[in-house]
């Protein structure tokens, strides 16, 4: 079986029938890294389609773009177990209309992280790659490396335990269903077995790398305020300098603002041009959100985001006896 | 002048003398990314990629500056250093962004002396500035700098022209300021012929790796005829206006003023902004012009290939190949190019 | 405000009793428009409720949820408070009576006395506190409780040392304001009012004399209502509960139920109904507070019927670990460490000894002590029992025409159904006034409001010293001066009380002098105060919402009183931070909305007629939607009361009252298809039979859809004509109709379907109709031996006298448990007439009983339609677990919804018999009626708001509206606010990412300001 | 006030807790005097960045008080809050802000004697920790 011809014969279908206006996947990029985004809108352009190690984009990004820009049509979109909760956070948010969009999942093995690659090659560019499955190779200026597949994949992946879709009308081959990953919360347990001034420390340094540029929100699938908190001025929520207090507040404000919505896609932390573990902040609310109320965002098309959800005896122990 | 030489052992004896005026920057690694730092005889450098993940433009400009004070006893202006900067390291790209800001920041084209034009924090550091620019010998894929008049060994916007040429730096003076400067320093030696000769080749060798450009003639004008065409739809498509682009980028500019004040005490900050944002241009009533993705890509690439060359006769693009690198979704700046001059082509 | 027209008999109302049912019922007229005259014996409303620490089965802090009531009644400009009043007596007639009040003398002048407390502080003479049942001490001057409403002192004219002997008049000496008036004289004035609530409520039943138990003689052995003084958190012990023998906390209680309850010995032979729940509640807090403790209840039977009460007690008993003993105590003996020896008898003739720390009586409830004094000078009639007396079918009306009941005078109740017959009484006695429906958006007096638009803020701020109560510790000169030195602050001064009628016109002359447009007083809570500035800035010309108050006396000098220099500090904090606050506030104005005056009943039961009936009797339209083609409902079948009225007579001539009304429109035949739009402003689409639709439009909504017998599988319910259901049986018993052949042995079998796995409520009605139905069976072949198989016998109220009888009468009682039901199998299996056979575990006996019974009834549950979810979700209504009908609030909204404008009652709200459902349609109709009666309502001031241009219309608004107040706009994808139901929380605006949504009055804006408004050292970061 | 005194930002609800403030004072509780209350209809207007926002401007602690689940005033206010509040405390202490900082509580209008306990103990626990440093913001 051909995941990337499968693929294609299924978008191919889908617009031939005309039960799609548009299908949003992926197609090879520019650079050996990277694929890039790919609108489909006639069966031809189906064969550009592609899915590999490279396809990190969470696609579903693009139906809250420029306020729902594709309210009125049918859309057809591929998606990994990420990008499939995204996509479902996104119904119960009102910014799709399940009738409009065609779910098709694709089974997803990780996607990689461009700066672990660079960070293997010392910074030497990357010319060419291969994905073996179980190990990856590279090539570059006078260089060839391989090394294993989890070495570079994004930390998102790592942890994941929902590679594949479990919301979709259609899916490339056989969906997973929950796969049980033990690293799941070992970056969170390890943070927390430091002391309080130790992970302060470490927060320090990490958010004193942030410029403020937004990547981390604009790439983010469940950001798609009109007007992020940030840049309101009346009242002004928060400075936008990067002035330390600022930054560590407006990414704690971001974290919560995603709790019960974050797909831990890891699209922040691939963006990020500082190279902030955006992700460990995120997980952790994840976590919370699941231990403290049984919610994994984006899982269950019929329930109701965690955040205006409530149980009468939720556990307490936060509040003061 | 002729060339001169810097034996790498005699780097840190070189930085100890520049230091004694200059605050020095070069590349380093800040948690796993290369931006300019400033570096004291010893520090370790990073050169292993041509292009550090940040420009240099946050030296002279940076994301956020403080443009003054206020409390209580009135209005101070903000505390700075005073002290010249010298950056060392500087690749060819990079020395001639700096050219195009301060064609922007140094003065107004119309005005060129008028001070009222000037931007005092710009000048204050940009002018007094010492730059040590460095050849490329080893471009990168994404690497254009030949596209829009720059080159590997492209000397703009340079005091000192260096080129790496194994155990030893090889150093041009290009400015009045560089031939001071090479005067100045002892840790110097002339350079043999052998020395320019091996300058030549990882010239020619460098431009050699380049790939080649595009017919880029006219592109301002060719932009401005497309302004209304329906090809921004297609080309921003896939963009979700991240910024990372504009954040990267050496030659973007555009700066917000935000006022920080509690109570009775404060201060006024301009930080970077970005095109990208959907508030851009949001104005106070509230209205927007540019609500829609395309048109906020469209703005970048009109201000950068045709409404900068309208006034300076230049784009606002040194090819430095970033902005490739960090977009998440590889938006790809030359596709995006090569698209407008195709489409221009098929239209006209 | 536009009052009505004043001293208008045909307009006014006169309310005895100022407890939960009393502040309801005036209430509920005050917003019909009545002008009602309250009249309160003690010199505080609220009643019995607010002794009480928790009310079950939520465990709701009871203060907490009065406190708004009772400051919304005292406030309503609509009624009269007279306390420490009585009623003398009533003269004239129905319409227009003539009551004669007896006000007491206070011996303090209200309107001077500001509640400092220090009269109290210098009184001599202690005595028993009565709100506190005697475990503390106050003075003979004091605040009847803590938080008392009115909250000013008064003086015990019985142990007052000046009244009494002569001297003293030291609270006159202390007292700031000159309050004290020791010629304050008894009053007596008459009040011309159309009609009379009665809402005396119950008294407790007093164990003294009632030696068994030892009350009084041992110290350990307390009543319930001491012991929940005991548990609450602003009781005499602060909620630490410590035996009276040693001060030390207990670790094992008993609790002894009936006490004063089913006893026919001392003429109680009545259920109090509440006490089961009540003693269960109190373990439960107890054993919160304490999780070692250890507690058992000794009962006869629990007594759990009410809605979401089992569930209650199965938490307490798997939960919390909670002992439930069915036995008879015989013996309590006080042991030499205080603790006590309770000796009991199990069902079965076991007896044991346990020796717990404390005993709680659970004291039953009682008519009020005089009441037989009162009946007679009202000339109403009592039941045997002593409580006022009502029948079946108009259970809110007393024995005089014109005067009605609510609340627990006239049988023992808990505090929703109280609730629900002060609203009930309300409907009644509106009949009796003429009632026009009025505006309350057009104001009386119109002072024209200043636009202070774009103006600079210009902030006056009145520090007061509340005589010695703020600048006894806070140095108030010294605030007010550091007030004048902040930002946008035009004027400060210090004044002695702000809120005396002179300081009032100081602040009003200010504004003028210093063209204020923003004002902060600091002074005491603005929970009490608010309201009364905010008065007189408007008269001064100000929008009221241009106000802020700083907490200086509440929370700083009272809580501070040996740290001045600290407390001067926070007050000057405190006023930064309010003018923080004010220098962003802004004009809000309540808007009208428009109200239809009709309403639409869904029901055509018997609770839906009598909504419609009560609504139409009041002047309004009603539409009365019925899915069948008969109106009666449930009711059609029910043909047997305890006493001898006819159910069928009663309802064949409520459906003549409904078809002939003049004001109801039946719709039978009919189902609805849609109903749209908000409180005042409702659009139903419905569709009959024929198909065809009609569009209704209305200002309010009654949901009577009532509920449906359980068709159960159990017992071979289906496989013999033998085995019958209740209602089958009663409809037997009617027409005469027996299965062939004799009929010796009937069985009766309770909770079928009930409070098991799938159904885990009590139906309620089941065990009262059983016994009624058994009853009448006897009366008409005297010689059937019934046989009642029952979980717990739950013959509330007055119905446990039939329970009695039948018990006299020679009825046989087997308890069965849900682990050991009765075993049911036909003879002769193959007969669809054959007898059966019943297997019954005998507890007493300890064995099988084995009955061949020619008649199996069963009592079977009552089931929530499964209609009800459809209907829940077009009225955005919640429904409980059990598919019933959810109330806004179970104790103090048991007919409202959380979203105004839409009411439940009858079985659709819960099982219940004809009177409750009777009275609580009546409750129904009230409440509509306090919506219809006004052409508009005022929106709230502070409510969200939508920037439209922020919201993405994600719905997580919607979401967490607990009033359906906010929802997206399918069209437009943003939210839109529903002024007319917004509450003004604020959840809505916390839960919204985008920053779309603020608040009115705490914009996030105004609070920024609040948070950056303090010069705070900040320390050097790291 | 020569020794250091914290200053604590109390965001109490209208209904239970603010009244339980009252009800301490009405009470002559006694109390630290550094908590400085801003009151909020209920908790559920509450946001977390009330709460960052306070610690930035310096205050060194910040207690958030509504009323007890099942008591709100608004029926499910304190629910909602209590899920952003759940989730906002791990977060804190997990980026290193010690977790007494930020304290949280329900607190009814009859218990005037447990706000006192509250407050007296939050204000310990926060003078212990000495002054906020960590998110302060320096102007």
């Amino acid at each position: 079986m051909n995941i990337v011809s499968d693929l294609r014969k299924a978008i191919k279908e889908l617009l031939a029938d005309k039960k799609i206006d548009l299908f949003i996947g992926w197609e090879k990029g520019s650079l050996p890294l990277s694929a890039t985004p790919l609108f489909i809108t006639s069966e031809d352009e189906a064969d550009r389609a592609v899915f590999d190690i490279t396809c990190g984009n969470n696609l579903s990004i693009y139906f809250t773009k420029d306020r729902k820009q594709f309210a009125d049509k049918k859309v057809g979109i591929a998606v990994k177990g990420c990008d499939a909760r995204s996509v479902v956070l996104n119904i119960l948010e009102k910014q799709i209309d399940r009738e409009n969009v065609v779910i098709v999942g694709v089974p997803c093995h990780g996607v990689l992280d461009k700066k672990k690659v660079l960070a293997k090659t010392d910074g030497r560019e990357v010319l060419e790659l291969t994905d073996n499955g179980d190990t990856v190779t590279v090539i570059g200026k006078g260089y060839e490396l391989s090394f294993d597949r989890s070495e570079i994949l994004s930390s998102s992946c790592l942890a994941c335990i929902y590679p594949d879709a479990q919301e979709y009308d259609m899916f490339v081959g056989e969906p997973r269903a929950e796969v049980p990953n033990e690293n799941r919360l070992k970056e969170i347990k390890e943070f927390e077995a430091l002391s309080t001034s130790e992970r302060w420390a470490h927060t320090r340094e990490e958010y004193e790398k942030c410029i403020r540029c937004y990547a981390c929100r604009n790439v983010c699938p469940s950001c798609y305020c009109n007007v992020c908190f940030v840049d309101q001025n009346d009242p002004g929520w928060i400075g936008n300098t990067c002035e330390f207090t600022d930054s560590i507040i407006f990414h704690v404000i971001r974290n919560l603002h995603v709790a019960g919505r974050c797909v831990e896609c890891g699209a922040c932390a691939r963006a990020c041009p500082m190279d902030i573990n955006l992700l460990l902040l995120n997980r952790k609310v994840a976590w919370e959100v699941k231990d403290r109320f049984g919610d994994i965002a984006g899982l269950d098309i019929n329930g109701k985001p965690a955040m205006v959800d409530f149980r009468e005896d939720e556990k307490q122990d936060f509040i003061m006896g | 002048m002729n060339m001169v030489r810097l034996d790498k052992q005699k780097f840190d004896d070189f930085i100890r003398e520049l230091s004694a005026e200059y605050s020095v920057y070069a590349p380093g690694k800040v948690g796993g990314k290369t931006e300019f730092i400033p570096v004291e005889p010893g520090d370790e450098t990073d050169f292993t990629s041509p292009v550090t993940d940040m420009s240099p433009k946050g030296i002279f400009f940076p994301p956020a500056e403080v443009l003054f004070e206020y409390d209580e006893d009135g209005v101070r202006a903000a505390e700075t250093s005073h002290r010249p900067i010298a950056v060392w390291g500087m690749r060819s790209c990079d020395a001639r962004s700096l050219v195009m800001l301060d064609r922007v920041f140094g003065s107004a084209i119309q005005m060129p002396d008028d001070e009222r034009f000037q931007d005092p924090y710009w000048k204050e550091k940009y002018d007094s500035s010492l730059i040590f620019g460095f050849a490329c010998n080893e471009p990168l894929s994404t690497c254009f700098c030949n596209w829009f008049g720059g080159g590997p060994h492209n000397r703009g916007g340079m005091d000192v022209f260096v080129v790496d040429a194994g155990n030893v730096y090889l150093m041009e003076p290009v400015s009045d300021k560089g031939i001071e400067i090479i005067g100045k320093l002892s840790c110097l030696t002339d350079a043999a012929e052998e020395d320019e000769a091996l300058a030549a080749k990882l010239a020619s060798d460098a431009e050699s790796m380049m790939t080649a450009s595009p017919d880029t003639d006219g592109l301002g004008e060719r932009l401005t005829a497309l302004y209304d065409e329906p090809i921004w739809e297609e080309i921003s498509a896939k963009c979700v206006n991240c910024g990372a682009c504009t954040f990267s980028c050496p030659t973007c500019h555009c700066f917000d003023v935000q006022d920080e004040g509690r109570g009775k005490k404060g201060k006024r900050v301009r930080i970077w902004d970005s095109c990208m944002f959907p508030i851009f241009t949001m104005e106070a009533s509230g209205h927007n012009p540019r609500v829609l993705s395309r048109e906020r890509v469209r703005q970048r690439v009109m201000h950068k290939y045709s409404y900068y060359p309208e006034n300076y006769e230049e784009v606002l693009c040194t090819g430095c190949g970033r902005c490739v690198m960090v977009c998440p979704v590889n938006l790809d700046i030359r596709e995006v190019l090569k698209k407008i001059i195709a489409y221009n082509e098929q239209v006209i | 405000m536009k009052l009505p027209m004043k001293d208008n008999k045909k307009n006014s109302v006169l309310v005895l009793g100022a407890g939960i049912a009393g502040i309801q019922a005036s209430l509920d007229l005050a917003e019909m428009g009545v002008e009602v005259h309250l009249v309160e014996e003690t010199p505080t409303i609220g009643g019995r409720m607010p002794q009480l620490d928790k009310t079950f089965p939520t465990n709701d802090c009871s203060m907490c949820i009065l406190a708004p009531k009772m400051s919304e009644c005292v406030r309503h400009p609509l009624i009269t408070l007279h306390i420490m009043s009585g009623l003398k007596n009533i003269s004239g007639t129905p319409g227009n009576f003539i009551c004669s009040v007896i006000e007491r003398a206070k011996y303090v002048d209200p309107v001077k006395c500001v509640a400092c407390g220090l009269c109290e502080e210098k009184c001599p003479v202690k005595i028993e506190d009565e709100f506190d049942v005697g475990l503390r001490k106050t003075k003979a001057i004091s605040r009847y409780f803590l938080q008392s409403i009115p909250s000013e002192y008064t003086i015990n004219k019985n142990h007052c040392l000046y009244l009494t002997k002569g001297v003293c008049k030291l609270c006159e000496k202390v007292c700031p304001t000159g309050a004290i008036n020791y010629d304050d004289q008894d009053k007596e004035i008459e009040l011309n009012v159309g009609a009379v609530i009665l809402a005396t409520g119950i008294d407790p039943f007093d164990p003294i004399g009632f030696g068994q138990f030892g009350y009084h003689r041992y110290s350990n052995v307390v009543t319930s209502l001491e012991f929940e003084r005991m548990l609450s958190a602003s009781g005499p012990f602060g909620g630490h509960v410590e035996k009276a023998s040693d001060g030390k906390p207990p670790k094992r209680l008993a609790f002894i139920q009936c006490v004063g309850s089913r006893d026919e010995g001392i003429n109680r032979n009545y259920c109090s109904s509440a006490c089961c729940m009540f003693a269960i509640k109190q373990s439960i807090i107890a054993k919160e507070h304490s999780k070692e403790l250890e507690a058992t209840i000794f009962y006869m039977d629990i007594r759990a019927f009410g809605k979401d009460f089992d569930k209650y007690y199965d938490k307490a008993e798997n939960q919390y670990g909670v002992q439930f003993k069915r036995s008879k105590i015989s013996e309590i003996k006080e042991l030499s460490d205080g603790s006590l020896d309770l000796k009991y008898t199990y069902e079965n003739g076991d007896i044991q000894h346990e020796t717990f720390d404390m005993v709680i009586l659970s004291i039953g409830l009682q008519p009020r002590l005089g009441s037989r004094e009162l009946s007679k000078n009202l000339d109403i009639r009592l039941n045997r029992f002593g409580f006022c007396r009502t029948d079946t079918f108009h259970p809110l009306k007393t024995t005089r025409e014109g005067v009605f009941v609510c609340g627990a005078m006239n049988s023992p109740k808990d505090i929703p159904e109280s609730v629900i017959s002060a609203s009930g009484a309300v409907a009644n006695a509106v009949k009796y006034l003429e009632l026009e429906r009025y505006d309350p958006s057009t104001g009386s007096e119109e002072i024209k409001e200043k636009d202070v638009t774009g103006e600079r803020p210009r902030v006056g701020v009145f520090v007061c010293h509340c005589g010695i109560n703020i600048a006894g510790v806070v140095d108030v000169k010294n605030v007010a001066e550091f007030a004048k030195g902040l930002e946008n602050v035009e004027h400060s001064e210090d004044v002695m009380y702000a809120c005396s009628t002179d300081c009032l016109e100081t602040i009003k002359q200010r504004i003028e002098e210093h063209d204020l447009n923003r004002v902060v007083v600091a002074a005491c809570t603005p929970r009490t105060h608010e309201p009364l500035f905010r008065d007189t800035i408007s008269e001064a010309g100000l929008n009221p919402y241009l106000f802020e108050m700083a907490n200086i006396r509440d929370q700083c000098s009272w809580a501070h009183m040996n740290e001045p220099e600290m407390a001067t500090e926070k007050s000057k904090d405190l006023v930064e931070m309010g003018v923080g606050k004010a220098r962003g506030l802004v004009p809000l104005a309540r808007l009208p909305i428009d109200i239809d005056p009709e309403a639409l009943v869904i029901g055509g039961g018997l609770s839906g007629m009598t909504a419609a009936l009560a609504i139409a009797d009041a002047g309004h339209d009603v539409y009365l939607i019925e899915r069948e083609d008969v109106l009666g409902g449930n009711m059609r079948d029910i043909f047997f009361n305890f006493n001898d009225s006819d159910p069928q007579e009663f309802l064949a001539e409520t459906i003549e009252k409904v078809e002939n009304h003049d004001r109801i429109r039946v719709l039978m035949n009919s189902i609805i298809e849609e109903i749209a739009g908000f409180v005042g402003n409702f659009r139903t689409v419905l569709k009959n039979s024929a198909g065809e639709r009609e569009e209704l439009t209305h200002g309010a909504v009654i949901v009577a859809t009532g509920g449906n017998e359980h068709e159960t599988a159990e017992y071979l319910y289906g496989e013999s004509s033998r085995i019958v259901t209740q209602k089958e049986f009663e409809r037997m018993l009617h027409e005469g109709k027996f299965p062939p052949g004799k009929l010796k042995e009937v069985v009766m079998v309770q909770c079928v379907g009930s409070r098991e796995e799938g159904r885990m409520y009590c139906s309620r009605i089941c065990c009262s109709k059983a016994v009624k139905n058994a009853l009448e069976l006897r009366k008409r072949k005297a010689r059937v031996n019934i046989y009642f198989a029952y979980r717990d016998v739950r013959t509330y109220g007055f119905a446990e006298e039939y329970y009695s009888e039948l018990r006299d009468r020679g009825a046989l009682f087997f308890r069965y448990t849900l682990e050991n039901k009765p075993l049911v199998s036909k003879i002769r299996p193959d007969d669809p007439d054959s007898r059966i056979r019943v297997t019954v575990f005998d507890p007493v006996l300890e064995k099988d009983v084995v009955i061949d019974a020619d008649l199996l009834v069963l009592a079977t549950a009552i089931d929530a339609p499964e209609e009800n979810l459809k209907l829940a979700k077009m009225l955005k209504v919640p429904l409980n677990s059990d598919g019933l009908f959810l109330e806004a609030h179970v104790k103090l909204r048991p007919v409202d919804f959380a979203t105004d404008g839409i009411f439940v009652c009858g079985l659709a709200h819960g099982p219940k018999d004809m009177s409750e459902s009777l009275a609580q349609a009546k409750a129904a109709g009230s409440r509509a009626l306090t919506f219809l009666k006004k052409k508009s309502i005022l929106a709230e001031g502070t409510i969200a708001e939508v920037r439209t241009d922020r919201c993405t219309g994600c719905g997580y608004c919607e979401e967490v509206c607990a009033y359906t107040a906010i929802e997206v706009d399918p069209e437009e994808g943003v939210a839109v606010v529903n002024d007319a139901l917004c509450k003004g929380c604020g959840a809505c605006v916390a839960s919204c990412r985008c920053g779309a949504l603020d608040l009115r009055g705490f914009t996030n804006g105004q609070l920024f300001s609040v948070f950056d408004s303090l010069e705070l050292e900040a320390s050097e970061g790291i | 006030m020569s020794e250091w005194q914290p200053k604590i930002l109390a965001i109490l609800c209208n209904w239970c807790s603010y009244a339980g403030a009252d009800l301490a004072g009405v009470s002559r509780m006694q109390y630290p005097p550094n908590i400085r209350v801003v009151r909020v209809p209920c908790s559920g207007r509450v946001d977390p960045l009330f709460i960052m926002k306070s610690l930035q401007s310096g205050f060194d602690g910040v207690l958030i008080s509504g009323c007890h689940p099942g008591d709100c005033h608004y029926i499910s206010g304190n629910y909602v809050a209590r899920r952003k509040f759940a989730v906002l405390k791990p977060l804190l202490e997990f980026i290193g802000i010690e977790p007494d900082r930020v304290q949280f509580s329900w607190i009814s209008a009859g218990e005037g004697e447990r706000f006192a306990t509250v407050v007296t103990k939050v204000t310990e626990d926060i003078r212990k920790l000495g002054p906020s440093t960590k998110l302060v913001k320096k102007l």
